[in-house]
């Protein structure tokens, strides 16, 4: 009996999973597995994406002398739950303009590939939906299809402001895959392994990545952070929704449930990009220095779940305090400072696994 | 394939943007229209008149003390600077003597209305450059001059706290303690807000060189308050024509020569320094005296005509009165910071991006009632 | 040379301006200035010169201090005072007098300047404290400041 | 510098300028309608006057004829005047505009042509800036009726 309190959903999951391929051909039960797995990631990560909107405007609120959403529900938990019931029932409008089919893609474009990334995550030892061995390779691929969405959402509106968003978030997400790609290139040479799971069991033995890494894993963090702001459009690099500039970016003639896929993605993004960082440079679902490995009952995932909030009060901690970056210096940030600092991590990291210094 | 060539190649269509009246970075119903090619702006145009009440057509049929409450609705965060102009081109014209302990009052309250609407200026400059924090700690210090003047004349924005020949109430018992609370609290606040945004590596590389405004074109646009003075043209009125208890007070006239949006913005901060320091200057003896000349009920000023300036937070506002003897005057006319600042934008935003015109309209501070009074 | 300096320079003043906002984070709890409004309505008291709306003070036997002389309508820039006055003979001169019949106070057009108190010979009128103004429909904006039946105090003289 | 050496200054740039002083604090030249541009750009150019910062520039409606009020302020030499234009006939009042010699004058002059009525030859682009474009009437006239939005106490 190791893991008690992890032991029962994996005994619901295997015995449904015995009894469907008992009752259905190989086929058809292989595809009905996948899709009640699909279904149980949906309705989780929808409510874990609310419960993020819902820490977003707390963690605004402490930073701001205020004390945030506290009147629906106790301690104000059901105020997204009440934002979301409020967004599936508003009206979708649009104005008589816009590119109808398009229009009503692009918000399908955003939440798919958001979704599609989250199967991959080692949340703990059996918890995990998908693994396959180019889990990293995917991830990035993955993320880059959700600008398409964003350009022909920005696109079809028909709407000034949000051509000039969708532009900007296109060409902010193009340079910065490229960082992002690098400084996780960089890790991967230490772990030598595309598939996640594989990482979270090199880091097992000799320590966190970052640790193991030492100086040029703590710069990879930081690109790695710092673009990883830039591709989820937040923060400091929020050009393509700038409040002040553009109104509402590309989403200004999107309203009801498009709106809600839109936002709800930016949020499960951030949650992907914290969890990369987390399973790359943080050991994913290992208890920091093995305190806990011995404990049975003790759920690795609430490990994996306290490092991806931290990670996540970083990525917030950056969006309440600094202005946003105008067009051009988002770019000479990129090409200029992070491209070359990104390929000089990669050499000194390659240098020292090829002499393997390892400390 | 020279520049020209790719250029005529490239065919790009300049198109046609409206900043318009309801819009986050407006401050107010000012609508732009601009003309931009891709993020270029070409051509910047206000057109106005969105909250346009004629005050002026309105001051031609109210009496004088009518005309003071209207100030407050022109440039509604240095009202009580707007009201002593009023006040004291009355005075002016009526030849009468205010008791020192009214011009010391009421320099103290300007310059407590300045440091409010420079608070409220850079919770604002920091929200339009995308650090949205800011708003509030400027809101926390703009609550305790709110609670001071509300102590002190019953409201906390249209104060009408001037009434010709002196003021309409005497200060609040506790006006003196709460001052000095809220001084002791702002010197320990300004440090941290130049922490928080002047010391932003984003915040400079996003306001220095931006929207240069030089000498010449400051003094030939009219241009005239802390957006002047960002550009070297000293035309502080409370240094070259002194009022109210200016004369007794010595306070450095902030001057920078860089004339970008960060010189702009390091002028209020500097001010705010000057504000507090002028305050504690005046604010331990505030000399014993009767707080309102007799004035007779219907006020009619001798024939001619008066102008009085005063610096208000936004830039110099003129009072021009040309009054034939009757009960309410000929003519008024306000001579508005705003509307002359906002001559400029055009001169000085073109060729800027969309970002760009955002930082230096949020330097240039405007009140849209002020523009269109 | 100075491409490494000014990475290091900004990296410095983001952290300084990472450090006064997570300095407000720590003691988030105590440091949070808004009011909950519902719920702390017994508690919230204005100060006593705010001015929420223009009232006519009754003493214990009705009776209010305006004679209806109207300065108060005249000095009003936004005509929100109508004052609707009848003739009366004063029982002891014998003489003709103006008696207040009905002060109509237009709180919707009111501006709140207070030139209405200044200019009352009689101090009839006074600010009152209250905040709520809001009602659901316009007409509860126009007031009568003196209660029906009520008379001026003797002796009141404008 | 005093007004009288301005005063004779001045009255050397052109013919019958009528100057005075009593009942305003600046000294006052009425400029004919023809010499304002001259007289105006001698003004700033003048060595010993340099009035640069139109301050504040207001039209007039004094009843029988329209005009414009200029105070001019030198930043140099810290003087002040008022410049005064008058133009009689009403239906088609027409002045030269001083934009090019002082900017401010551009945004000033629109708001007067809103107010008043009186057109400015050689103005870059004469439009009503306040007032919507089908807005018949110029409100800050003396002669100016409107039921509706105008209440005479």
């Amino acid at each position: 009996m190791n893991f008690l309190i992890m032991n029962i959903p994996l005994n619901i999951v295997s015995t449904v999973h015995d009894w469907i391929y008992s009752i259905m051909p190989e086929t058809a039960a292989s595809i009905t597995v996948m899709v009640l797995i699909a279904v149980a990631y949906l309705a989780l990560f929808a409510v874990a994406g609310l419960y993020l909107v819902l820490l977003e405007r707390k963690v605004a609120a402490w930073f701001q002398l205020r004390l945030g959403p506290n009147r629906v529900g106790p301690l104000g938990l059901f105020q997204t739950i009440a934002d979301a019931l409020k967004l599936v029932s508003k009206e979708l409008t649009s104005n008589d303009r816009i590119d109808k089919f398009l229009y009503n893609l692009a918000p399908y474009f955003v939440i798919v590939s958001t979704l599609i990334g989250i199967s991959v995550f080692p949340f703990s030892k059996q918890f995990q939906a998908f693994d396959i061995n180019i889990g990293l390779f995917f991830l990035i691929a993955v993320s880059s299809i959700g600008v398409i969405g964003i350009l022909v959402g920005g696109w079809a509106s028909n709407n000034k402001f949000a051509l000039i968003g969708a532009m900007r978030s296109g060409l902010q997400t193009i340079s910065y895959e490229l960082s992002v790609g690098l400084s996780i290139l960089t890790m991967v040479l230490l772990t030598g392994t595309l598939q996640l799971s594989e990482i979270v069991e090199v880091q097992r033995t000799g320590g966190w990545l970052i640790l193991q890494g030492h100086i040029p894993a703590i710069i990879a963090f930081c690109i790695f952070m710092i673009a990883g702001t830039a591709e989820t459009n937040r923060a400091p690099f929020d050009l393509v929704e700038a409040e002040s500039e553009l109104g509402a970016g590309f989403h200004t003639e999107y309203s009801g449930m498009k709106f809600a896929y839109f936002f709800l993605a930016e949020f499960i993004n951030m949650f992907i990009i914290a969890s990369i960082a987390v399973v790359l440079f943080f050991g994913g679902w290992l208890s920091p220095f093995g305190i806990t490995d011995g404990i049975t009952w003790f759920p690795e995932v609430l490990w994996f779940l306290i490092k991806v909030l931290v990670i996540i009060f970083l990525m917030m901690w950056f969006r309440w305090t600094f202005p946003r970056l105008r067009v051009d210096q988002l770019l000479t940030l990129e090409w200029k400072y992070l491209l070359p600092l990104n390929l000089a991590n990669l050499m000194i990291m390659a240098i020292i696994i090829w002499m393997n210094w390892t400390i | 394939m020279t520049d020209q060539e790719i250029k005529n190649k490239i065919k790009t269509e300049e198109y046609f943007v409206n900043m318009g009246p309801q819009h986050p970075a407006a401050h107010g119903v000012l609508r732009l229209l601009l003309t931009i090619d891709g993020e270029i702006i070409k051509n910047v145009e206000p057109d106005l008149g969105y909250i346009h009440r004629s005050i002026e057509k309105m001051c031609e049929r109210d009496s004088y003390q009518q005309i003071v409450h209207l100030t407050d609705r022109m440039d509604y965060l240095s009202s009580n600077i707007n009201n002593e102009a009023v006040c004291l081109a009355v005075e002016k014209a009526l030849e009468i003597e205010v008791s020192d302990r009214v011009k010391v009052i009421r320099t103290i309250v300007s310059e407590l209305t300045r440091i409010a609407s420079h608070c409220l200026w850079w919770g604002v400059m920091g929200m339009d450059l995308g650090a949205l924090t800011t708003y509030f700690y400027a809101f926390r210090d703009r609550e305790l001059i709110n609670d001071i003047f509300e102590e002190t004349c019953g409201a906390r924005l249209t104060m009408n706290y001037n009434a010709p020949g002196g003021l309409m109430y005497d200060i609040h018992p506790n006006f003196v303690k709460r001052t000095k609370d809220f001084i002791k609290h702002f010197k320990t606040k300004i440090p941290e807000y130049d922490r928080l945004l002047t010391g932003n590596v984003i915040f400079q590389k996003r306001t220095k060189g931006v929207g240069i405004l030089t000498k010449e074109d400051a003094i030939s646009y009219g241009v005239s308050g802390p957006v002047a003075r960002g550009s070297g043209f000293a035309s502080d009125v409370r240094k070259h024509h002194p009022y109210s208890a200016y004369d007794r007070v010595d306070f450095k006239e902030v001057l920078l020569t860089e004339g970008d949006t960060f010189a702009r913005y390091q002028v209020r901060i500097m001010e705010l320094w000057e504000s507090i320091s002028i305050i504690e200057q005046l604010i331990d003896n505030i000399p014993e005296g009767s707080v309102k000349e007799p004035t007779k009920a219907v006020i009619k000023l001798p024939k001619g005509e008066y102008y009085q300036r005063v610096e208000a937070a936004r830039g110099e506002l003129g009072v021009y009165i040309n009054s034939t003897g009757a009960k309410n005057p000929y003519r008024v006319k306000f001579r508005s910071p705003g509307f002359s600042n906002l001559s400029v934008l055009n001169h000085i935003a073109k060729g800027s991006k969309i970002a760009d015109l955002v930082a230096t309209m949020a330097s240039f501070d405007f009140v849209i009632p002020d523009i269109d009074r | 040379m100075s491409y490494f300096s000014d990475i290091y320079n900004g990296i410095k003043t983001l952290i300084t301006g990472m450090k006064v906002t997570g300095g407000y984070f720590i003691h988030a709890r105590k440091g949070s200035l808004t009011q909950q409004y519902p719920d702390n309505r017994e508690t919230l008291k204005m100060f006593d010169r705010f001015r929420g709306e223009v009232v006519m003070p009754h003493d214990e036997n009705n009776q209010h201090r305006c004679t209806g002389c109207q300065s108060c309508e005249i000095a009003c820039p936004n005509g929100s005072i109508e004052i609707i006055w009848d003739r009366a003979v004063d029982p002891e001169t014998g003489k003709k007098k103006k008696k207040i019949d009905k002060h109509i106070y237009h709180l919707s057009m009111c501006t709140m300047c207070g030139l209405c108190i200044e200019a009352c010979p009689t101090d009839a009128i006074v600010w009152a404290q209250n905040y709520e103004n809001s009602v659901y429909d316009r007409s509860y904006l126009t007031k009568t400041l003196n209660q029906p039946g009520s008379t001026v105090i003797a002796g009141v003289e404008d | 510098m005093k007004n009288e050496d301005l005063q004779n200054i001045i009255n050397g740039l052109g013919e019958n300028l009528e100057f005075t002083t009593e009942a305003t604090e600046f000294l006052n030249v009425t400029v004919p309608k023809e010499q304002l541009h001259t007289i105006c750009s001698q003004l700033k150019s003048n060595p010993e006057l340099k009035f640069d910062y139109a301050f504040c520039i207001s039209g007039m409606d004094w009843g029988k004829e329209l005009g414009v009020i200029y105070h001019l302020h030198s930043t140099e030499f810290k003087h002040e005047i008022t410049v005064k234009v008058t133009t009689e006939d009403r239906e088609n009042p027409i002045l030269d505009s001083v934009h090019d010699i002082w900017q401010t004058a551009e945004f000033h002059e629109l708001e007067i042509y809103d107010f008043f009525g009186i057109k400015f030859n050689n103005h870059p682009k004469l439009r009503r800036l306040f007032l919507t474009p089908d807005w018949e009437g110029y409100p800050l006239r003396k002669d100016y009726v409107d039921e509706a939005n105008m209440i005479i106490k």
